[in-house]
C-alpha cells in the first residue's frame, strides 16, 4: 500500500491538456526539484496554476513548457521579479488568467467543495474582472439582489506539494506558512507530495503549528531531499541567497537554464 | 526631544505607525510596513495582532527583523493562521496594511500588476496579488510608494488592481475601504481634496510643494504656506527602530542602498549569527 | 487589557431580540453553566441556535427561554433524545428552524466571510426545504444553470463556546472535537468564552491536535471549572451518565429543573 | 468454520462490515456500525480511515469500543479532522456510512426527524442532523434498523431527510447517492426491485420472507423459496469482535438488553477500568 513513486513515475502522470498546479509560496516551500524534473521531460504547453507563483513556474516558462498561466502572484518576494515569467509575458508570448489571492482561494475552495461556483466581493470593481481571459462573472445574490462575483471552480488535474515529512501511506506534515495548499489538495484530482523525508511515521504528538495533509487526499510520495531547490523550507534550510541572484542574473539564457535545470 | 539625524527610512516608518489601531491585524508585505508594524506594536498598540512574512508564526511578540522570518518568529509566536482563516478576518475588516503600490492615481485606484496594456505589458510585475481583497478587508487602504515621480503618481492606473472611490453601487451589506493615506518619500497624502482626489496632508522636512507638484503626474490641490511638515521621528522611535526591531537595518533595503550586495551581505551576518547561537 | 468577565456580566450582554449561539456538540463540551445563568436570568423569548444541541437547549427549553431554535440536531448521543426539547415541540410550543450540519455549517459560513448567502447542494430534494420557517431558496447557478439552494448568513449576536484553557487575552485551546465552533466564533458579532481555566500563557508547544482559538475572534473570557455540567470535556471529565440519567427522568418537571439549574 | 452460537448483533455487524472500501472514511454514528467498521478495518479494509464519535481523534488504529470514545482513541489518532475538511471529504464522495434510521419507504427515503406533523409532531426525534449532507457524501447510502416493523418500514416516510430515487433533474455536475443497502433485525434489502424499489437481499437466518413481508408497511416482491440466507459470521468475525473491538459488550446496548442499567453497568466498569490503569 505505499504510495511512493519517483519524478519520472510523476511525470508520466501527467497528460497533455492537464492543469497541474504548485504548492508554496514565493520563495518558500516551493516543489522546485519537481518543477525541474517536468521541464527535463518531453511535455509541453501545458497549462499550469500557482497561487504565489516562484521558481518552479519561472524554470517552466523559461524552458517554453508553459501555454497558459493561472495565479495571483509571481515573482520572488523581497528579491525581485521572476526573469522568465516577466520576459514572456513582455514578449507577448505567455497566455495568463490572473486572480487575486481571495479569488484563487475562492476557485480552489469551489474545487474542494465540487460546487460549480462560489460567490465573492474580491475582484468586484477591479480590472480583473474585464481581461480577456476573466472567468468571473457579475450576478446578482438570489436572496438580496447584491451585486457579487461568480467565481467557477479551479480544480488542477495535478497538485504537486512539497511538504517536510511525509509516510507512505501519504500522511504528511507542513511546518512552515501551509498558504492555500490545503484547498489545493482538496481541489485537485491527484495530489503527489514531494518531502524532504519519508518517515516510517508522523509524530503523533507534533508541533502544535503544524499543518497535517491526511493520506485520504493524497494519491503519491517522492522522497526529494532538499526539494525545495533554492526556495526556503522551514526548519530544514534558508533560501539560498547566491543562487537565487545568479538565477535571476542568468535565467532567460536557455543554454544556462538547460544547465540549471539539469541539476535541480 | 527629536533626534535630528535620522534617515528618510526611519521617517517613514514613524509616521507609517500612527495608522494602526489595536486588537486587528497588522500585516507588513514591504519591509517597512513591516517594521512599522513591529514599531506601534512596541510603542502604541500593544495588542496588535502582528503577521509578518510567515503566517506560520502569527501573533508573536515583537523581533528583530530578520530575512528568514520564520527562523526568529518561531519562538513567540502564538498560533499558525491559515490562509482560510485570514480570508475570514479579512472579511470582517480586522486589516490594516500598508501597500507598497507601484501606480497610484488621482482618486485612489492602484497598481501592482502590470505597466501598459495588460495582454502584452511594457513592464510585468507581480500580479494584483491580494489589493482586490484587501479592499474588503480594511476600512482604509494606505499606499506607500518609494520614489515619487509623475510615473507612481499617474492620472489613471494602467491596471486597477485597487480602486479609489468605489465605483459600485451601495446596494450590498458590506463596504469597500475608502482611499487612506499615502506615503512617499515627499510627504503624505490623503483623499480629502476636491471629489475626493489627492491632497497634501503634510510634507517631509524640506520638501516644498511645488517639489511634489512637479513630480505627480495631476494636479494636486495647493495647501498654501501654512502647510504641515511630517513630524521627525522622536528620540523613543529612533531608539525603538535601531535597537529593537531593526539592528541589523533591513530597512536600507527600500533605500537608495538598496540592491543585491546590500542584500547578499545581510544575508552573510545572518547566517552568521545563526551558526553562532 | 483582561478580558475577563462573570455570568452577570455575560447575562447582561445579552438584547431582547438577540441570536445566542452555543458551541460544542451533542453530550460534549456543553457550555452549560453559561447556559445555567441564562436560564436563571430574566431573558426570555429568546432565539437560540445550536449547531448539535444538548443539556444546553434542553435546559432552556425547560425553563422557557426559548421562542425559536435554530439546529441541526437535538440530542443526548447514544443516551437518548433531550427531554424538554421533545415535550415542547410535541406540545406544538416551540418555534424551529431546521437545518441539516452541512447547511448549518453553510449558514456559519455565509456570516464568518460576511456573505449575504453560499450556495450548497444539502437540503435539495429534502423536506428541510419546505418547512414553514425554511430559510433556504433554490435558485441557478449563474455559470452553468444547475439548480442550488442558496443559504442565508446565520450570525448569531452572541456565541457562547466552551473551551479547555483560555488566557485573558482571549487565546484558547479546544483539546476534543471542536465541531463548528471556529466556523461559530468567526459568525458572531460577540463572542464568550467559557474556560476550564485562564492560564497566564496557552503553552506554545500545544498538542498537534487541539483547536487554536486566537484572540481576534473573542471578546470576553470567564473561568468556569466544571462548565461543561455533565457533557464531557477532553481531557478534564467523560460525561456524567448517572446525571444524565437522572436529568432525563426528571427534567420536564419545572420545580425539579429550576432546583437542578440553581447548582449547575 | 462458523459458530453457531452467535447474537443478532454479531450477524448485523459482520454483515454491515462487507459495504467498506479502502483509502475512504468509515464513519460509526451508531454502535453497531461504528463496530462494523472496525471489524472491516481489523480484517477486510485495513487502509479505511475511521472517525468515530470525536473528530478530533481521527484515523486511529483498531481500539475497543468504549463509552468514552476520546480517552481511548487518543493514543493512535492521526490527526484531529476539522468538520469543514470532513465536509469536502464528503463533498467528494470519501464517505460510506451505515444509519440508523427511524423510518425509511418503499423507494429510499427516510427519517430521524418527526414523526407525524413537522409543525407539531407526534414524536420529536433528533432533527435531520447528517442525513440530506450524506446523501452529497456517498455512493450509496446504508440504513440499518433495529427493529423491523409496520412502523418503521413505511410506504412513505413522515419527512424526508433523505430521498432513495432522486427528486432532482439530473442536470448537476454532481449526483446524489443512490439508496444502498438495507439491513434490520429480519434481513438485508436493496433497491433493486420494480422502478427502484425495496427488495429482498438474503433472510436472516429462520427468518421466512412471510414474517417479513408481515412486518412491512409496504408490498415487497416476493423473493421466491430459494432467497439467500445472510451469511453467519465467520469464527474469525466473532473472535475479533469479541476480543478485540468489543470486549465489555457494547453491541448489547443495541438488543433487547439495551437500557439505561446496563448502560450504567458498562459505565461504572469503564470508569473502574480507568482507574485502575
Amino acid at each position: 500500500m505505499s504510495k511512493r513513486i519517483d519524478f519520472s513515475e510523476m511525470v508520466a502522470l501527467i497528460g497533455a491538456d492537464d492543469l497541474v498546479a504548485f504548492g508554496g509560496g514565493g520563495l518558500q516551500r516551493k516543489p522546485v526539484a519537481a518543477a525541474a524534473a517536468i521541464a527535463r521531460s518531453n511535455l509541453s504547453g501545458l497549462d499550469v496554476a500557482s497561487f504565489l507563483g516562484g521558481p518552479e513556474v519561472d524554470l517552466l516558462i523559461g524552458m517554453k513548457k508553459i501555454r497558459r498561466l493561472h495565479f495571483a502572484f509571481v515573482g520572488f518576494d523581497m528579491f525581485g521579479l521572476a526573469p522568465n515569467f516577466r520576459a514572456a509575458r513582455q514578449r507577448g508570448e505567455l497566455e495568463i488568467v490572473e486572480y487575486s489571492e481571495g479569488l484563487m482561494m475562492t476557485a480552489y475552495e469551489a474545487a474542494a467543495k465540487r460546487l460549480p461556483f462560489l460567490p465573492s466581493r474580491f475582484g468586484l470593481g477591479t480590472d480583473l474582472v474585464g481581461t480577456s481571459t476573466s472567468v468571473f462573472r457579475q450576478f446578482s445574490c438570489p436572496l438580496t439582489g447584491e451585486q457579487l462575483l461568480a467565481v467557477p471552480p479551479l480544480a488542477p488535474d495535478l497538485a504537486i506539494v512539497h511538504v517536510n515529512e511525509a509516510d507512505e501511506a501519504g500522511n504528511a506534515l507542513i511546518h512552515s506558512d501551509a498558504f492555500a495548499d490545503m484547498l489545493l489538495v482538496q481541489a485537485a484530482s491527484k495530489v503527489v507530495l514531494t518531502a524532504e523525508r519519508i518517515v516510517a511515521e508522523i509524530p503523533s504528538e507534533r508541533r502544535g503549528r503544524s499543518t497535517f495533509v491526511s493520506r485520504l487526499w493524497v494519491d503519491h510520495v517522492i522522497e526529494a531531499p532538499g526539494g525545495g531547490g533554492f526556495s526556503a523550507v522551514f526548519p530544514d534550510y534558508r533560501f539560498d541567497l547566491p543562487k537565487i541572484l545568479d538565477y535571476q542574473k542568468n535565467a532567460t539564457d536557455e543554454a544556462w537554464l538547460s544547465q540549471h535545470i539539469a541539476m535541480a | 526631544m527629536t533626534d535630528t539625524a535620522y534617515t528618510l527610512e526611519e521617517l517613514l516608518i514613524a509616521r507609517m505607525s500612527k495608522e494602526y489601531r489595536g486588537g486587528r491585524l497588522g500585516v507588513g508585505a514591504t519591509i517597512l510596513s513591516d517594521l512599522s508594524a513591529r514599531l506601534a506594536k512596541t510603542l502604541y498598540v500593544p495588542d496588535l495582532f502582528l503577521t509578518t512574512s510567515s503566517r506560520a508564526a502569527a501573533d508573536p511578540e515583537v523581533h528583530a527583523k530578520a530575512l528568514s522570518e520564520e527562523w526568529t518568529l518561531d519562538a513567540t509566536a502564538k498560533m499558525s493562521l491559515d490562509w482560510e482563516q485570514m480570508f475570514r478576518m479579512i472579511a470582517q475588516h480586522k486589516l490594516q496594511i500598508w501597500i507598497g503600490a507601484v501606480q497610484l492615481d488621482r482618486t485612489g485606484g492602484s497598481n501592482i500588476s502590470v505597466i501598459g496594456d495588460w495582454q502584452r505589458p511594457r513592464a510585468q510585475l507581480i500580479g494584483a496579488r491580494g489589493i482586490p481583497d484587501d479592499l474588503w478587508g480594511c476600512e482604509r487602504l494606505n499606499y506607500h510608494i518609494r520614489t515619487h515621480s509623475p510615473k507612481s503618481f499617474v492620472e489613471k492606473v494602467d491596471f486597477i488592481c485597487g480602486f479609489g472611490r468605489s465605483p459600485l453601487e451601495s446596494s450590498g451589506s458590506a463596504h469597500p475601504a475608502r482611499p487612506g493615506v499615502v506615503i512617499s518619500d515627499l510627504g503624505v497624502f490623503d483623499y480629502g481634496g476636491p471629489e475626493g482626489t489627492m491632497q497634501v496632508v503634510s510634507l517631509h522636512p524640506g520638501v516644498s510643494f511645488a517639489t511634489v507638484q512637479e513630480r505627480t503626474g495631476f494636479d494636486l490641490p495647493d495647501p498654501g504656506p501654512d502647510v504641515a511638515v511630517t513630524a521627525a521621528p522622536t528620540s523613543e522611535e529612533l531608539r525603538v527602530i535601531r535597537e529593537v526591531i531593526d539592528p541589523e537595518g533591513l530597512r536600507r533595503l527600500e533605500s537608495t542602498e538598496g540592491g543585491p550586495k546590500l542584500m547578499l551581505e545581510l544575508w552573510e551576518r545572518e547566517l552568521a549569527g545563526q551558526a553562532v547561537a
